[in-house]
């Protein structure tokens, strides 16, 4: 363990007799403003301004030895009482540490599995308002041609681009999808030069898996659909929906061990539409061109069915073509 | 092949203007024989700046201003370092980008805490694009009225002429009676101005917000241009705009059906790949400013 | 001191006596510790150059202050002109009208870099004149001139003294002191040892003024014979006889050196056009020629920075016109080039410059020899009286002293055939000797030595033959002895049957 | 007053003005730490002591310090051979690429030949990607430092493709390989710590380039070469062939960093395996004025304070960008620091001096 780490410092402000709630510690690899790990970060500080859990962060913790020591840290120095974060890039590191803590949960974003006995995986599995917001898009479109700019072709990316496909084709059968991504989390300036590409090549319909395609929208003066959070203040006029990741139903599940021991699940399905993981926006029916009554009435049985699990969106994780033909998928 | 041409020339300049902006700033500051790495900073710290103050006092004229205060600020620091203190420049300016970029995501966190603001719509007049091309007037100012006034001033003004002095040959500079270190300051100064301009506009003009990592490199590959270059302005513009042409050719392949099998990687790498192919066919041996990377004392 | 209108005063001194110093002082490119300068009774307040402009005091520097990358015409926008718009007919005129005035006759719009350097200094004067000046400096202005370029500068002084301007001539030539000077000023190690109206003054008093010394100059002499019989002594006779062959029928020695039909061209225009030329063992050979036809090729294509577009080049018998700078040391070429400080390696030291074209002798196992490094370099220090030590960074060294590590460098190899570019260019007398003494011991050990120079003393003084260079061909060849100075001015000027 | 040269330097000048810089560092970056809501001094103690109070923090320093060896000392040989290698990034990259290749291809290789034949690739897949700039500067006299520049985010696009297709992790489905077999995992030099084999090989690497520059008939050909090319090439050095040699020197060292950190560390093939590296490897060549002794030590310095920002942000709650702030401003400090040193301050403005005064006294008493 690193020694001379005593934690006695603390930052002053409020954090005294707050000895009896679990002190959950979280440990992104990028910064909180990328959007993934804002998600979480805003989840564990809903749960402190609700008084459940005290809460620590680190972010940018941008290399896996460096997350190795970061963790190793925490977990000998700062008695947490659970570790939340994102494993990406770092997935050894991060059981390497779980496994010399085995009291310790760990609740790690992440591709693979979880390990006993204390590492449990999440995800944001956003496959069922990615579905939900297709069937808008393809109901929407008139050129037939709707645009998708996502990070890059990853698993998480995938799966909600391809509901998102699924989505459409229930809608609109003759649609063409055209999907770039534009290789990293965040650069908003290229997002919106593909964006850009994509309303010169007839799009009429654009989804902002990435920031900056809501801006291009807003100078095409065309639809666009937001993610992550509800991103209608961003352009009133043009964000029809948005796809939302609620990250609190993980973190009560990882609160919960904190209280009661550790334990290896997969905590993705907290991110799931049916146990409020994931939602998708209040349509926005002031968008430019409007939304037809019945297409808000479709999405709504839509939504209902896959809440009382009638209908389960399928998930595929394969990479998306960059022209996608909706009618042979 | 269904490639819209005139939307791949449109998007094609908004690529280039920063490029063009920072790409002058660099050019003029390294006329002077001051190679200024801190532009990836400097573009950087526009970008906050001219959101953040444009965000704060609800005008995107402020934020530029104060887009253009900070780059002349940064082009100011960067004289203490290399031409005062005369450091290694190469030392000094990674450094003044290290530190700009960390102070900005710095304040920007102290600010908003993780939170992504946005620039009012009351913006929409000064956002908006001027006809004709559709672009932003910056893009017009910086195509028709930045390259060829600092072509002109460059080739045709004492100041042209000073600055080519002092960056061939300090020495004769200063017999000449030019102050070697108030030039090099004016151009750092000047330089950096324009650097933060390319910055700004990228939060002030394309996003309308400001967001980590947001010069993604576009400093560096200024650098590149410059010497691509070989120190003349319209090489410059030139450099700039088969960057951005396949750069903007690239995303439009990216989505067409015959291409949209070619890994995406390789479209991304073209516009590197063209810059270096340009140089390896038109660029042989460059000629370096004389006082290039050398700092100057007077006895 | 001081200089009065329309008058010339010369400035003489050993090299580093503080002349450039204190010339840069005047024109604020030096700040000094105390002292004031004065002009017309004002105190003058000069913090940088454009101070001094502004006061009317313009200055030619040592090494020049020209921009390569422009052209004449910005060259002179320079100094002076504001930050505003350059109407560059508007400007061309009035640099031709100034030119014209001082009496230089050059195309304003050609580069720096493709211009001699009689007409880069020529463009220098025209920069210092072309704003109104009163005082003007000239340091060393005649160290890089060929006799015509001298005559013609001296023309332009007179003109400028006539019409007023007070002048201040450096220099290290007697001869020209007396020419063009009312007055003589002697600085000596930073301080101002005496000052004689020309006319009352010989050139012996001058010298010892300039020397400390009334003996001074035969002291000098002394040493360079004394360290010339080192050299001498210290070359292992077998060595000797096995590096140049002296063979006793004068009909089959091999020459030292030997050039053939040789040609370089830029661009298909020969610089060089068919230059044949022999130096035989024990002889040297001298070139004389003004600046710019094609002395710096030649030594370029002899030294093995510049390949011959034709033609032969031998060392002793052995063909190097395609060698690399190695084969052409291992074949006993010696190089001393007019660039000094484009042959050594500035940031290295001593020890390692001297050693630098020989490591494989001090490499053992690819590891250096430290300690056999170390006693070379004293060795050398020792032989040829360089004022350092091994380790100091020749960057540090004086002129003269890198000329003499340089001399020590290209000897210690001993040559069979040496090329020496302007030898003793911006030596002080001392040192100037005392490199004369070095080729004339190489020539004493069989050596065959080229001399390019366009010092026509330093030619008739040292060499057996002179042949003259002319827009790239040899063009007549003369016996020092017949070569007065006038006769070789209008040969290196073009009329062959002179 | 004014600035004097000094004739020559005192001993204490140079710890003064590093001590100097070090407290303007704390005066400047103080504000911004009380901003953040934390106590400066004790942010500074665990800035730059605190790695370094303990043997496991100091091997941490270690871990964190091997990269930058590697891609300072490869810098600084290819700077030192006048060669402007601004490509050690992207060489960095295409070592650890080759390195990943060798691995997904002979999986079960065991460590004998799995560890030299993976620092070989590494050294292999970094010179290969400087041979080309090298190539065009020596048959084209194309620039380098454009061409190293631009091939950097190349270099990352293909380490992204890989990831992208063909190398994707078969695990997660994640853009990470998978993991190498336990034959390439460099073992640590003392066991229960992280310091790992490669950080022995940048040492030796590191003490052979010493020796190489300063003890060796090349070493001064290359000195030469980067100090004074024309007049090398007037002495017969080689110059042309020397610097593509160092380039590919250079790039070789930077891929066995690669290596180094892909099989040491990482034991898969990432997209943010670089994290800069070959960038920070030019302020570690420079700062350490070239030097192998100065390379270690900024090397070293960089280490530290990086693991030490690390323990601040997670202790002290504030965010990582001051750590970066921090290291930046100290490297300006301590530079501008030691400019100073050569100079000294004179307070006497220039005297009026008499007329008769003929022996002034001037210069440097
Ligand atoms: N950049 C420098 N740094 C330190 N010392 C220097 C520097 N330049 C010159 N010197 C000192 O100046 C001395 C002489 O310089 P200078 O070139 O004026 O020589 P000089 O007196 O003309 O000698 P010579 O007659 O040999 O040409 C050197 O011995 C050296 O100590
Ligand atoms: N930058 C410097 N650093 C140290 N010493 C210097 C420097 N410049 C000049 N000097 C010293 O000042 C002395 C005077 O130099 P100066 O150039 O004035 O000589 P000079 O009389 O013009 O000689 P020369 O005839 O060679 O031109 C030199 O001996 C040298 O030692
Ligand atoms: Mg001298
Ligand atoms: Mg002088």
């Amino acid at each position: 363990a690193c020694g001379g780490t005593t934690g006695e410092e603390t930052t002053g402000g409020g954090g005294e007799g707050t000895e009896d709630l679990p002190l959950i510690y979280g440990v992104f690899a990028t910064p909180l403003e990328e959007p993934w790990d804002g998600a979480i970060h805003a989840a564990l500080q809903s749960a402190v301004e609700d008084g459940t859990i005290e809460y620590k962060h680190v972010d940018n913790v941008n290399t896996a030895d460096a997350m190795e020591r970061t963790l190793r840290n925490i977990a000998s120095s700062e008695q947490p009482d659970a570790i939340m974060g994102d494993a990406f890039a770092a997935e050894e590191a991060v059981r390497k540490v779980a496994a010399e803590f085995p009291d310790i949960p760990f609740a790690f974003g992440s591709g693979e599995d979880p390990v006993e006995p204390n590492m449990s995986v999440f995800d944001n599995w956003l496959q069922d308002p990615a579905y939900l917001a297709g069937m808008i898009a393809g109901g929407l479109t008139e050129s037939d041609v709707i645009g998708v700019v996502g990070a890059m072709p990853i698993p998480e990316v995938n799966r909600i681009v391809n509901a998102f496909v699924q989505g459409i084709k229930e809608t609109n059968p003759e649609a063409t999808v055209k999907v770039s991504f534009i290789n990293t989390f965040f650069d908003p300036a290229a997002a919106k030069q593909a964006a850009n590409a994509h309303v010169a090549a007839g799009a009429d319909v654009l989804f902002a898996e990435r920031d900056g395609v809501i801006a291009a929208a807003e100078e095409a003066d065309i639809p666009v659909i937001g993610m992550m959070v509800d991103q209608e203040e961003e352009a009133p006029e043009h964000v029809v929906t948005s796809l939302i990741w609620h990250m609190r139903p993980t973190v009560d599940a990882v609160v919960e061990q904190a209280e009661n021991g550790p334990a290896a699940v997969d905590l993705g399905e907290y991110s799931f539409m049916n146990v409020g993981g994931s939602e998708l926006a209040p349509i926005n029916t002031d968008v430019v061109g409007g939304v037809p009554e019945d297409l808000v009435q479709q999405v709504e049985e839509k939504e209902a069915a896959i809440m009382d699990g009638s209908f389960t969106t399928p998930v595929d994780e394969s990479a998306p073509a960059g022209s996608i033909d909706v009618s042979r998928q | 092949m269904s490639i819209n041409l005139l939307a791949a020339l449109a998007a094609m300049l908004t690529v280039a203007t920063p490029l063009v902006w920072a790409g002058i700033g660099e050019l003029i500051v390294e006329k002077t024989g001051v190679l200024n790495l801190g532009i990836e900073g400097t573009m950087y710290a526009g970008a906050f700046t001219g959101f953040l103050v444009a965000l704060r006092t609800g005008s995107p004229w402020w934020g530029l201003l104060a887009a253009i205060l900070t780059g002349v600020v940064a082009g100011l620091a960067m004289a203490v370092l290399s031409v005062t203190l005369g450091l290694n420049q190469h030392v000094s300016g990674l450094g003044l980008t290290l530190l700009l970029i960390a102070g900005c995501e710095f304040t920007f966190r102290m600010l908003y805490a993780g939170g992504r603001p946005k620039l009012d719509d009351k913006f929409d007049a000064w956002l908006s694009d001027v006809p004709v091309l559709e672009q932003h007037w910056l893009t017009y100012v910086a195509f028709l009225v930045l390259a060829p006034g600092t072509w002109w001033v460059l080739r045709s003004t004492g100041l042209g002429y000073r600055i080519h002095a002092v960056g061939e040959n300090f020495e004769a500079a200063e017999v000449a009676g030019i102050s070697v270190n108030a030039t090099r300051y004016a151009a750092l100064a000047v330089g950096g101005a324009f650097m933060a301009i390319g910055g700004a506009f990228l939060t002030l003009a394309v996003l309308g917000s400001f967001t980590l990592n947001i010069i993604n490199g576009r400093g560096w590959v200024c650098i590149a241009l410059v010497i691509f270059a070989k120190w003349r302005v319209w090489p410059v513009v030139l450099g700039a705009l088969i960057f951005a042409v396949t750069d903007a050719l690239q995303l439009q392949l990216a989505i067409t059906t015959a291409f949209s099998d070619v890994p995406r990687e390789v479209m991304l790498a073209l516009p590197y790949v063209a810059v270096i192919t340009a140089l390896a066919v038109w660029g042989r041996k460059v000629h370096y400013p004389g006082s290039y990377l050398k700092a100057y004392r007077r006895a | 001191m001081s200089v009065g209108r329309g008058e010339v005063v010369a400035m003489l001194g050993e090299n580093g006596a503080g002349k450039s110093t204190l010339m840069k002082i005047i024109y604020g490119l030096v700040r000094p510790d105390a002292g004031v300068i004065r002009m017309e009774g004002r105190t003058l307040n000069i913090r940088s150059p454009r101070d001094a402009m502004a006061a009317g005091i313009g200055m030619v520097t040592q090494e020049f202050s020209l921009v390569e990358t422009m052209t004449v015409r910005e060259n002179v926008a320079l100094s002076g002109v504001g930050l505003g718009r350059i109407d560059a007919r508007q400007h061309r005129a009035r640099v031709e009208q100034a030119m014209e005035r001082i009496g230089v006759d050059l195309q304003p719009e050609r580069l720096v870099s493709t211009l001699s350097i009689g007409e880069r200094q020529r463009v220098e004067i025209v920069k210092a004149l072309f704003h109104d000046c009163r005082v003007l400096i000239l340091d060393e202005p005649t160290a890089v001139l060929t006799p015509q370029d001298v005559r013609a500068l001296f023309v332009t002084i007179e003109r400028l003294r006539t019409s007023g301007l007070g002048v201040l001539f450096v220099s290290h030539k007697l001869r020209e002191v007396a020419e063009i000077s009312h007055r003589v000023v002697v600085l000596r190690r930073g301080t101002l040892v005496g000052e004689r109206v020309t006319q009352e003054v010989g050139d012996a008093e001058l010298a010892a003024l300039m020397m400390g010394s009334t003996t001074a100059s035969t002291t000098t002499t002394t040493d360079t014979d004394t360290a010339a019989a080192a050299v001498g002594l210290s070359v292992p006779a077998t060595n000797r006889d096995a590096s140049s062959p002296a063979s006793p029928d004068p009909g089959a020695r091999v020459p030292a050196l030997s050039l053939t039909d040789v040609t370089y061209e830029v661009r298909g225009h020969p610089v060089l056009d068919g230059v044949s030329l022999q130096v035989m063992p024990g002889e040297i050979v001298g070139v004389a020629g003004i600046s710019g036809n094609g002395q710096t090729e030649l030594t370029g294509v002899l030294a093995g920075t510049l390949a011959a577009s034709r033609g032969r080049v031998e060392v002793a018998g052995q063909d190097i016109t395609r060698s690399g700078v190695g084969a052409r040391l291992q074949a006993g070429l010696g190089r001393l080039t007019e660039d000094r400080r484009g042959s050594v390696i500035p940031q290295l030291s001593v020890e390692q410059n001297l050693v630098l074209e020989d490591l494989p002798a001090f490499t053992r196992r690819g590891v250096l020899d430290g300690a056999a490094i170390r006693r070379h370099a004293e060795e050398l220090i020792e032989r040829f009286d360089i004022r350092a030590t091994p380790t100091d960074v020749i960057a540090n060294l004086s002129g003269g002293n890198m000329q003499k590590v340089l001399l020590a460098r290209t000897l210690a190899r001993r040559p069979r055939a040496l090329v020496a570019a302007q030898p003793t260019r911006g030596l002080d007398v001392g040192a100037y000797r005392y490199v004369h003494g070095r080729l004339e011991d190489l020539k004493a050990r069989d050596g065959g030595v080229l001399v390019i120079s366009e010092d026509l003393d330093e030619l008739r003084s040292l060499c057996d033959r002179i042949v003259v260079l002319f827009r790239g061909r040899i063009t007549a060849e003369v016996a020092p002895a017949e070569a007065t100075s006038d006769r070789l001015g209008r040969m290196m000027a073009g009329e062959v049957s002179a | 007053m004014r600035l004097v040269l000094r004739g020559s330097e005192p001993r204490w000048v140079a710890p003064v003005a590093v001590l100097v810089a070090v407290l303007a560092t704390v005066v400047l970056t103080a504000i911004p730490i009380r901003i953040a809501g934390a106590n400066p001094p004790a942010a500074f103690e665990r800035y730059l002591v605190q790695p370094l109070s303990s043997p496991q923090g100091i091997y941490e320093v270690l871990l964190s310090a091997t990269p930058l060896l590697f891609t300072g000392i490869a810098v600084a040989i290819a700077f030192r051979a006048g060669y402007w290698n601004i490509g050690a990034e992207g060489q960095f990259l295409m070592g650890a690429v080759l390195t990943t290749w060798l691995a997904l291809t002979l999986p079960d290789l065991p460590a004998v030949a799995a560890l030299p034949f993976g620092l070989v690739a590494g050294a292999v897949g970094g010179a290969g990607w400087a041979l080309l700039p090298a190539w065009l500067k020596r048959h084209g006299r194309i620039d380098e430092v454009v061409t190293t520049l631009l091939l950097n985010p190349v270099a990352l696009l293909v380490v992204q493709g890989l990831l992208n297709g063909p190398w994707r992790n078969t695990a997660s489905g994640f853009t990470d390989s998978d993991r190498f077999g336990t034959g390439y995992d460099l073992p640590e030099i003392v066991p229960g710590t992280r310091v790992h084999w490669g950080f022995a090989v940048a040492l030796l690497i590191i003490a052979l380039t010493w020796f190489v520059l300063s003890r060796t008939a090349v070493g001064l050909h290359v000195r030469a070469t980067g100090a004074a090319p024309d007049a090398a090439a007037f002495s017969g050095v080689p110059v042309d062939r020397l610097r593509f040699r160092a380039a590919l020197v250079s790039g070789g060292i930077a891929g066995l960093g690669g290596a180094s950190q892909v099989m040491g560390v990482q034991h898969q093939l990432t997209q943010g395996i670089s994290n800069n590296y070959g960038y920070t490897g030019i302020i570690v060549a420079t700062l350490g004025g070239l030097t192998a002794l100065g390379v270690v030590l900024v090397a070293g310095l960089l280490g530290d304070i990086t693991v030490g920002a690390e323990s601040v942000s997670l202790v002290l709650q504030v965010p990582t960008q001051l750590g970066d702030m921090f290291g930046a401003l100290l490297m300006l400090t301590v530079l501008s620091a030691l400019s100073w040193r050569r100079y000294r301050v004179q307070w006497r403005p220039p005297r009026r001096a008499a007329e008769d005064s003929e022996r002034e006294e001037v210069g440097h008493r």
